[in-house]
């Protein structure tokens, strides 16, 4: 299949991290925007771009036909999705592939029944690859009792048709059993209207380990080894890093075997990620699997050395996997950070709007992955992503100090961001100890206490800006309809 | 010039000097020579006693144009903090500073997808009033205090701006 | 010896980058600044600063009792010297020490020899490392003669007190020695007031390849491979890389560690550079060795994924050389290009000024090491450097590439500068195949031809940016002392 | 709007519209339609039918205020060239251009190290008259003609600034 001409279904730091490698590879690339995005920096990136629609996704960035009209102008023959939006839908991939342009994304045999997460569970089980144990169909109380006691306590009773943490109960001892279905089939009922239970294994403490695969269209498959994104909020990954301060070598090729299991039983092609919990005794348990480039996948590339962008491109082309599995390095350690436009201090609201101040972090070994820049407005209809900081260091200690200077250096004005929170968790005890799991921002003890030894140099800069803006209102020239005596009076009234 | 700043619960005088370029601070009562340059539009480089910051400085709106908001940033984190000129703080105490009176605003810019009562409603405090949507994600927006809602300030499916009224709720006699 | 705050006796990037990893390290900083430097980045970056004199080096940044004078002030009790100024001074460095600051830099018994070229071609001799076959003391014509056929033609000879080219003459066969010796001695006479000269075996087409070492106050010593630098103009480093592209893996073990005979030689502690000549078969002769930190140190931290100012300071305080010889790894490849405030249309003259506009590469393994912002000020008093820019790549056309499209994101307006010089040899033919050597410059091949096919757009927004400008005089209030009704009619009749 | 382009040796006659805020290039007479917007004070994102490129501008001195120099940088390269109002240039024609008439003026700023040369003195085309140095290299500064030094108008150790007049050269009749 041609590439040679690649348009970014996309928008954001992802849209601008595809072209640059296309950049590197000499491929002409193509931006598409919505009316809100006119000005946003894939469009300035790009060699071509195109206008795809109002403002809201639905109308412009998730309408494969937008995307296949842009491809009809710019000559595009091959689409690169980033993640979100048309990545993981496979009709829009079938749709461009019947239109003749290149999906550089996986076979669409492997996106469709890694979208249900019960037909991937399946999947993975028949493939060898250990799954949480549990039932997923609808049963008896009778069949449910027997079953948790053949799994081992403690078990988890989850609603079939919830979500949100409704209709889901923990459960401990085999005396607690019958009363926790009771209530969970009650919530499940009024939530959602069917009482149907089913039940897991529960997992204490559960960390979220993932592992980052790569297919050919020759059937060789890798595995560019794994990532832990166990710092989350409400289900959504904070930091993300590579390697896992949780898995030996030993875990490390189980986990890496059991993923390529999975990857080779749907003939996976491109890159793909396979998600597992892991318990606190290292055992782990398949998730779901990610038929996409993952937002972190920047600390891949970090300790790999690699280019997964390109790597992409290269398999969409036909070409074989560049490396085998004892050529794929794992050097160091990387952190990454997602910088959001959202205020910490009221509950992590977004704050949209133009960004009236930036300096990003330039250090060794630092990498900011960003879609806005100065003067730029962000907008309220996506999701609220700045960047993505990513550090690398020799060791996770040195990755994390780096990101901690890093982190420092980062300024962001006009709108309110979470660069603090996460300099909080750089020095955050848990953290640095590598002993993560998926609760442990649960507590907020990230929140402010009282203002650091050099507060009294703000103050002094407010002064500063105070008096200077006094005097400029007193020296103003007459502005059209303004009352220069009034500002001016005021202005030497205040200087007093 | 004189500020009076207000961090968190605490005050502090404070009197500002710029003599000839040579900018000096009395803080409480204690005189601080400084050293200041605007380094870049809104960016300050600060030494004090040798010690050397780059302040970043946003200003922040504030419903009373004489109290001037900012958010500071430095190396070592954010500072929220307040100035405000003693003379304008003495004449709006004499005014009197009104509350915001019970009605709810926005707190960002976004889109009304879901409003859950009606005017004249009884309301609990912290009852979900309306919800709004940004940034692909689903805001709850409730009472701050019980009463009754008096009026609705927006639609369904409107979209609003930082500031804007929602909701206005009356407290009533019980 | 302690290291617990750190003055860093320097401006520039190179302040920059040593205040990035003392704040890693958690040691807090002190920047020392000319009176031109007031609102240079190192001040604004630092945690604390100190006016050290006017803005001439020779009464600020070369003063050693100002820099003492700031140490004592700050409380600091270690100097790192950056490269230039005082990094090689060994007075310099006896007075800190004399004082009790530590002085992050090398031993004095090892600045000292190798601060003379003659003594340090000495002890390379004695220590068993090759230097460029010749003489180097006064000698009769015979004498001179007859070392020439020993060493064998093509040979140099070169003005003993001389500099510059002058002096200088190049014989390829016996029949033009005497000739050339004559008329040697009379350029050296006019232009130095001494006409000795001396001969040494002439390398045709010349690369520059320096070795990098380490040596630790417990007499241990490790080479951190090599670096390539034959990328020059007017004998200044334009472009380096590591490893080198000449070198083979023998030519690499041999060069090592005929540069540990010299560090060895001189106990030498700290970071150092030994600099040999290499010739088109592999040969290579000591030139000198650079007993400091050198600009291009980067690429040798992009492929060994080490932190070379933290060896220092650890080195600095007595401890022991982290890694060991064969802990030390080679991954992938690295190239740096000089950003420099000079103009190469108008034979790079040095382009001082404020930088109105800056817009620096962001990217994969790009680092950009910079000492400015926008809207700072490139003082005329010292040396034009911007930043360094550098990439890594699994292969060097990787990090070429790499290069290449960083350069093009590269942005700095009010000044001129070489971006698009660098730009240029990223594409040279001879650059690509990896075939470098000191004179390679000498044809300026970068000139620009012609306009690209983009030059419209360019015209495009210097026309909206008239119009803007005429309505803008048009709507202009009344500025004090103005002419109003000129501007208005002036704008109108523009608009016409 | 109309203006004058040139570049190098070449010159194009353009003209600029924008008519409820929709921006046209009419380029040798051809009709370019255009979609423009300043993204950056002086930073311009502009696309021609789909093609997309970022533009900063730099204004470049130029000792003739009515033509406009610039300095663009693309992501393929840096172009220079002049725009002048088609109605000026006809005027400066008219009163016709007076040259730099012999006068040697500081390229950048810097501080005279050495003069080389005294008022009377004959020069020859090429010679150097005196040394500028800046950022730590000095430079030569040679004569563009044959002729006499009429007047030196900066001394030994004087701190110059871009565009300052350094020496005056006047031709002499052989």
């Amino acid at each position: 299949m041609p590439v040679t001409k690649v348009l970014i279904a996309n928008r954001g730091e992802i849209a601008c991290r595809v072209i640059r490698t296309c950049r590197e590879m000499g491929i002409p690339t193509v931006a598409v925007y919505s009316e809100a995005d006119r000005g946003a920096l894939h469009v300035r990136m790009a060699d071509e771009a195109y206008l795809i629609g109002p403002a809201a996704s639905r109308e412009s960035y998730l309408l494969v036909e937008k995307i296949l009209e842009a491809c009809r102008k710019s000559g595009a023959d091959a689409v690169h999705p980033g993640y979100g939006f048309l990545s993981e839908n496979a009709e829009a991939a079938a749709a461009l592939e019947a239109a003749g342009i290149t999906f550089i994304g996986p076979n669409i045999e492997a996106i469709e029944p890694m979208g249900s997460k019960t037909e991937a569970r399946k999947v993975a089980m028949k493939a060898g690859c250990p799954v949480v144990p549990g039932v997923q169909e609808s049963m008896a109380d009778e069949a449910l009792i027997a079953k948790a006691k053949e799994i081992g306590f403690p078990v988890m009773i989850k609603a079939a048709y919830g979500g949100g943490g409704k209709g889901m109960r923990l459960v401990h001892k085999e005396a607690d059993l019958i009363p926790s279905i009771e209530r969970a089939r009650g919530e499940a009922l009024s939530s959602f209207g069917n009482d149907t239970v089913y039940l897991e294994k529960a997992i204490v403490k559960p960390r979220h380990i993932e592992v980052q695969v790569f297919g050919d269209k020759h059937g060789n498959h890798v595995y560019l080894w794994e990532r832990e994104c166990s710092v989350q909020r409400r289900h959504q990954k904070v930091i993300e890093e590579a390697p896992s301060p949780h898995v030996t070598p030993e875990m490390r090729r189980a986990m890496g075997e059991a993923a390529l299991k999975v990857a080779k039983a749907v003939n996976y092609v491109g890159a793909g990620t396979v998600e597992f919990l892991a318990d606190q005794d290292r055992n782990f348990y398949f998730l779901e699997m990610n038929t996409r480039l993952q937002v972190e996948h920047p600390v891949t590339e970090w300790i790999t050395g690699l280019d997964l962008v390109k790597w992409q491109i290269l398999v969409a082309r036909g070409e074989k996997l560049p490396l085998a599995q004892d050529q794929i390095q794992l050097n160091g350690w990387s952190i990454e950070c997602r910088i959001y436009a959202e205020d910490p201090d009221k509950n992590f609201m977004p704050s949209p709007g133009r960004i009236t101040y930036l300096r990003t972090p330039a250090s060794r070994n630092v990498r900011d992955d960003s879609g806005v820049y100065q003067g730029a407005e962000v907008p309220m209809f996506y999701d609220p992503m700045i960047s993505k900081l990513s550090t690398w260091g020799p060791t996770r200690p040195e990755a994390i100090k780096r990101m901690e200077a890093a982190l420092g250096e980062y300024r962001i004005g006009g709108i309110r961001h979470n660069v603090d929170f996460h300099k909080a968790l750089m020095t955050h005890e848990p953290f640095l100890k590598g002993e993560l799991h998926t609760g442990m921002l649960d507590t907020p003890f990230w929140k402010k206490k009282g203002v650091g030894p050099r507060f009294r140099h703000a103050i002094a800069a407010a002064l500063f800006a105070e008096l200077e803006a006094e005097e400029r209102r007193a020296q103003a020239p007459v502005a059209s309809g303004g009352r220069p005596d009034a500002w001016r009076a005021w202005g030497k009234f205040n200087r007093l | 010039m004189k500020r009076t700043l207000t961090v968190g619960k605490e005050k502090v005088e404070l009197e500002f000097t710029r003599i000839n370029g040579v900018s000096t601070m009395v803080w409480n009562g204690e005189v601080v020579p400084l050293d200041i340059r605007e380094v870049e539009p809104r960016c300050y480089s600060v030494i004090i006693d040798g010690k050397t910051v780059d302040v970043s400085l946003d200003t922040v709106k504030n419903p009373d144009p004489d109290v001037h908001a900012f958010r500071a940033t430095l190396f070592d984190g954010t500072y929220d903090f307040q100035l405000q000129d003693p003379m304008k703080g003495l004449l709006a105490g004499a005014g009197g500073a009104a509350g915001s009176g019970g009605i709810l605003t926005a707190p960002m810019p976004g889109k009304v997808v879901k409003i859950l009562v009606a005017q004249g409603d009884r309301v609990e405090e912290g009852q979900t009033l309306l919800i709004l949507e940004a940034m692909k994600m689903q805001n709850d927006y409730k009472s701050t205090a019980s009463g009754r809602i008096k009026a609705l300030h927006v639609a369904e499916g409107a979209a609003v701006e930082t500031g804007a009224s929602l909701v206005t709720v009356e407290a009533v006699e019980e």
